[in-house]
């Protein structure tokens, strides 16, 4: 095991990648000779050199088009968004174009492109660049979303992301970025669709993605001491959603507390609370409970935007109402 | 610019393509009134000579490819998509090009460089850059040419997509058809420069104005694009002067257009104009021309019977190719 | 009461509304000469004026843009995105700017724009013009959503939407266009967030919206057969959602299907179901099935189309389903 | 073009401004190294001119507006906004123009016509047309600027924005600081233009490059341009060729600068320029001088004790403003 912080993790599955496949290219705004806004890819424009590592101009519409075109042709992009908020004004090409390209020419084209973008909330960016946005993505078939939570499965996740002959869109927590973790030595690779489950527990599964995974867990060490013991489940990735550990969980707790830092409309948090209610509605016994983002736009102000962000006690008080009986 | 006169087995290439064209637009638009095409279609009737003038510089095999919108059954018959693979793919048949999950807006066939035909206005642009990308990457010499309308530069995935080939210097070709009308309204009232090659100025790359009625004349502009790009200098913005006999799409019966405007480009018309210079060169004469007329006809006759006896896919096709 | 189509109600609508107010204006591709891809709203052009009725090049960011900008100075825009499907060119300018404009600048702004766009599938149209994207809006705060079934709720929430202080994305299902409906005389509005209950039943509570409405009634009909009686429910407005009425119907029956056309993962069938097993999870007596579009991309070909969109059939068997005991 | 002189009372208030809006952002920047102010600023510094010449403008009662973006202190300061609201904003406080939930990139001030600083590149210009078009409606000869940088003609929302104002002769003014690099991009390296000025030709719009450092310069081509829109004759690309003295944001030491280039812009300093002209017309003296920088500084001192006073918004404030 080697220390690195989430940030490195990026930086290290990119180089190994480019390293390993020189299909593999990376382009997007300033991630070449400044290594990025958020100073997540120093390097590799040094040691790629400017055809494969290239900075664009302001133009994401363009920079996802000309990932989609290149990964047609048989390159593996990789494009940085920046700001997942971005995603926004290229919507159409993510959604429409590389997410259906595949279906629409009847199986003769695949789009093996990678799309990061940095999302999340916590760092005073206000409203339109503190997004979670990982619903809009969920809710478009074609494309893989990836929601690391730790640097092992940041590298383990963009590897196999860049691997993977369907379109990924991989998202990152800018607040995390220098949250140091563990990662095993040599090839690390993280598949999608199989969840890790964090903590066990009897009581109440909580399901927690990125920087709500740590939220969860603090509310867990927190509700252990009244003797309520909560199992923790970060699915990893939204799409494929490994719902058979997450079934298999309530089967045991007959509870569901789902914590997610989206707005609560329409989040993935209703997407797995929902297929719970289907597949495992016969497990359940008490109410299921979505903590997410309040009020849902996002304040700059910071005694606000911690208020609206979800926090340990408000994790705390849902799981007591899940327990309702 | 007066293009050099192409060999005559060129010539007969594209002219027998355009007639295959003309008569399979024809014959879809009967299809689509039949209700044997659903949806929607967007016919090239009168353009036919950018289609066959840009197809003929496109090699498939090192490489070359082309995006195109939804009106683009033209440049995938120009580029080699069989009239089969098209008419089964217009029925939502499982040997369509696209097993009939793309039909007549989203039409696919790589083994003939056509990435896609793009239904999103301005889509297509970004994507031709990719390949072109990729070209670049690879240093194979392949160009990416992309094919969009007048009413297209509005829109602002077109500007991103040619300042970026502008900047990188890519192997793309941007070729507008401008037919006067984006939908219902005239580009004048839409657009605020008189030609839409005025735009290339602001990417500091040619912008090149060519007869669209003329195949050779066409050929030879994108040849020279496609050539400029091949050397590493970067993409052209060409504009074909061209027209659209019908309607916008389905039923549009074009009540917008002022009197006497389709009669004055029908004078003009790409097949005519390229039969005649045949004929004037000796190369053609009326018999022949009303044999390959014929066997165009015969060519899409044949197709549309054998498309329409070909299987629906099964629906459990519906959920396959979503995934690799 | 009245007979007209869904077709002429949007285009009565807009004409009362400019009537009545000299602020609304109105704009869009070929919305004005020429009436409107669809001939929705012929005649709007020739009353109003091409100062309040105009026809707009094809720059979806532009004309949202523009919405949003006069709407901030006080008229009251309604912009026609023509297909809904093409709001994913221009998402930043709904849900970053239209959305959020109010709640950024502390309250000082309003945006009083009605955002028109037609949505849904059946009609051939394939995989970029066919969807249903109410999702894309319902995750935003900030942006109310009307999805109208039928032509006396469009004329009646439309003229609701274009006289709200928010902004409202208004979709209309473009294959119900021609279909008619009565329509009460006079002045004739409809609230947001005011469920209408279409059927009465005590088995199970079925949720519709837009097309499915008819497809959820056919399979009530079918299902009477057998016995089994169903509350078919309309929520009318997805943003405010009319929970009260939904709940109220569960708390009856116990059970609930959700018919919905757009795709499965995080459409607002999840959003509903999840509400109600927070809020009615002591009266559900069963799964909680939602009936989507089925593999969630949509083909072209036509026995494909209509395999994936929600039939009486697949309705049948969810209820079914849902009744499991 | 030199630029007429402006009324000496005119060049007082522009000198006052723009030594007010220099101590604020400097402020602004210590407060921010001190953790005071969270998330991100955007400093305007070495391109006071543009503000205060665009400000000398607006009639803000009579319906002109501005949108510009996240590197808009400057802007919102000229046009009237207080420093105390602004720094309030900027700490997150009840008492900001926004209530504390902008913050720096999201300043709104309708009472001086500042619809917003808009923080998504390219975002504002098609909301400046909304405004320039309810104007043109209610003909009330108001116009609406919309300010933004060198990297941001490369998105398609700029490009549409332009183009529509053009096509609709809107009273749209279009004013780029180009300030050479965008976020640690040189502009050369993502534009393919010499001049931002020189994308005006793809609108046949006229495009004005003009000395970003002089606020007299600035002010008469952007009047200019206001008049040409108050009248009715459309848009204007104008193009303030001009310097950001601190990093694009943040922290950034602006590494990728060559060496000299801040000091060879520093010798062209805006408010040196303004200074020394009216030294040189006699209507300003060293010792006047010092004690409006003075006043400048106390000002913003105030403010500044002002707003660090003032208390934070209830947390129930968050969800307060989203609908009406
Ligand atoms: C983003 C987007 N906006 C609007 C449309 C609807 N639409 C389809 S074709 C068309 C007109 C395009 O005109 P032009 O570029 O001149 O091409 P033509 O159809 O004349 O070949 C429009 C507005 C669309 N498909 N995509
Ligand atoms: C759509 C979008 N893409 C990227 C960004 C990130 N970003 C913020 S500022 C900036 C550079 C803008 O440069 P320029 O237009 O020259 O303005 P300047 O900052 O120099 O004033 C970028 C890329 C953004 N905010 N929005
Ligand atoms: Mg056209
Ligand atoms: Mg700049």
């Amino acid at each position: 095991m080697v220390m690195m912080t989430y940030r490195e993790a990026v930086q290290r599955a990119l180089d190994e990648e480019m390293g390993r496949d020189a299909n593999v290219i990376f382009f997007g705004e300033d991630v070449g000779k400044a290594g990025g806004v958020f100073k997540v890819t120093p390097g590799l424009y040094e040691k790629y050199g400017p055809v494969r590592v290239r900075d664009t101009p302001i133009s994401e519409n363009a920079i996802i088009g000309a990932g989609v075109g290149a990964a047609v042709m048989g390159l593996r992009p990789v494009v940085e968004l920046m700001f997942a908020d971005f995603a926004a004004v290229t919507l159409d090409q993510i959604i429409n174009q590389a997410a259906k390209f595949r279906y629409m020419s009847g199986g003769q084209l695949k789009v093996p492109l990678t799309i990061r973008a940095a999302q999340g909330g916590g760092a005073g960016f206000a409203s339109q660049h503190s997004q979670c946005c990982e619903t809009w993505f969920m809710h478009s078939p074609g494309l893989k979303v990836a929601v690391p939570s730790n640097p092992a499965d940041v590298l383990g996740l963009l590897k196999s992301a860049i691997r993977d002959d369907n379109p990924v869109v991989f998202l990152e927590h800018k607040v995390q970025y220098a949250e140091k973790g563990e990662v095993p030595e040599g090839e690390h690779l993280v598949p999608f669709g199989v969840a890790s489950v964090l903590r066990s527990g009897k009581d109440v599964t909580m399901v927690a993605t990125q920087r709500m995974v740590a939220v969860a867990l603090a509310a867990a060490d927190e509700l252990a001491k009244d003797g309520i013991t909560c199992e923790v489940i970060d699915p990893r990735t939204l799409v494929p959603l490994d719902m058979e550990t997450i079934l298999n969980s309530v089967k045991k707790t007959g509870r569901l507390v789902t914590v997610e830092e989206a707005p609560h409309i329409g989040g993935w948090g209703a997407e797995v609370a929902t297929r719970v209610t289907d597949a495992g509605i016969w497990y359940l016994e008490g109410p299921v409970v979505r903590v997410t983002l309040e009020g849902a736009i996002i304040p700059f102000s910071q005694p606000l935007e911690d208020h609206v962000i979800p926090n340990k006690g408000r994790v705390v008080s849902a799981v007591r109402h899940a327990l309702t009986v | 610019m007066i293009a050099a006169a192409l060999p005559v087995d060129t010539r007969f290439h594209m002219l027998q393509r355009m007639l295959e064209i003309r008569h399979c637009e024809e014959r879809i638009q009967e299809l689509f009134l039949e209700n044997v095409i659903r949806g929607t279609t967007h016919l090239c009737i009168g353009q036919e000579a950018v289609s066959v003038g840009m197809a003929a510089t496109i090699d498939a095999p090192r490489g070359d490819t082309v995006t195109c919108t939804y009106r683009g059954h033209g440049h995938a018959l120009a580029l080699g998509l069989t009239l089969r693979s098209m008419m089964a793919e217009m029925m939502g048949k499982e040997a369509g090009c696209c097993k009939g999950k793309g039909g007549s807006m989203h039409l696919t066939d790589m083994s003939v460089g056509l990435i896609g035909t793009f239904a999103i206005v301005g889509a297509g642009l970004p994507v031709t850059n990719g390949a072109a990308l990729a070209a670049q990457i690879r240093g194979n010499g392949a160009v990416s040419i992309s094919i969009f309308g007048d009413g297209t530069p509005n829109i602002g995935a077109w500007h991103e997509a040619v300042n970026l080939a502008a900047v990188w210097k890519l192997p793309s070709i941007f070729l507008c058809e401008n037919n006067l009308y984006g939908e219902y309204s005239p580009y004048e009232t839409t657009a605020p420069v008189p030609n839409v090659a005025d735009r290339a100025a602001a990417y500091n790359i040619p912008g090149v104005i060519v007869d669209g009625q003329d195949a050779e004349a066409v050929y030879a502009v994108v040849q020279e694009a496609v050539d400029r790009a091949r050397a590493g200098h970067g993409p052209t913005l060409i504009e074909a002067k061209t027209y659209r006999y019908k309607g916008h799409s389905r039923t549009d019966p074009a009540t917008y257009r002022p009197a006497g405007e389709l009669e004055q480009w029908q004078a003009r018309d790409p097949i005519h104009i390229l039969a005649e210079r045949m004929k004037a060169d000796g190369q053609l004469n009326d018999q022949q021309f009303k044999q390959m007329d014929q066997q165009a006809q015969d060519a899409v006759q044949e197709a549309t019977t054998w498309a329409l006896a070909q299987p629906y896919p099964p629906v459990e096709a519906a959920f396959e190719d979503i995934w690799v």
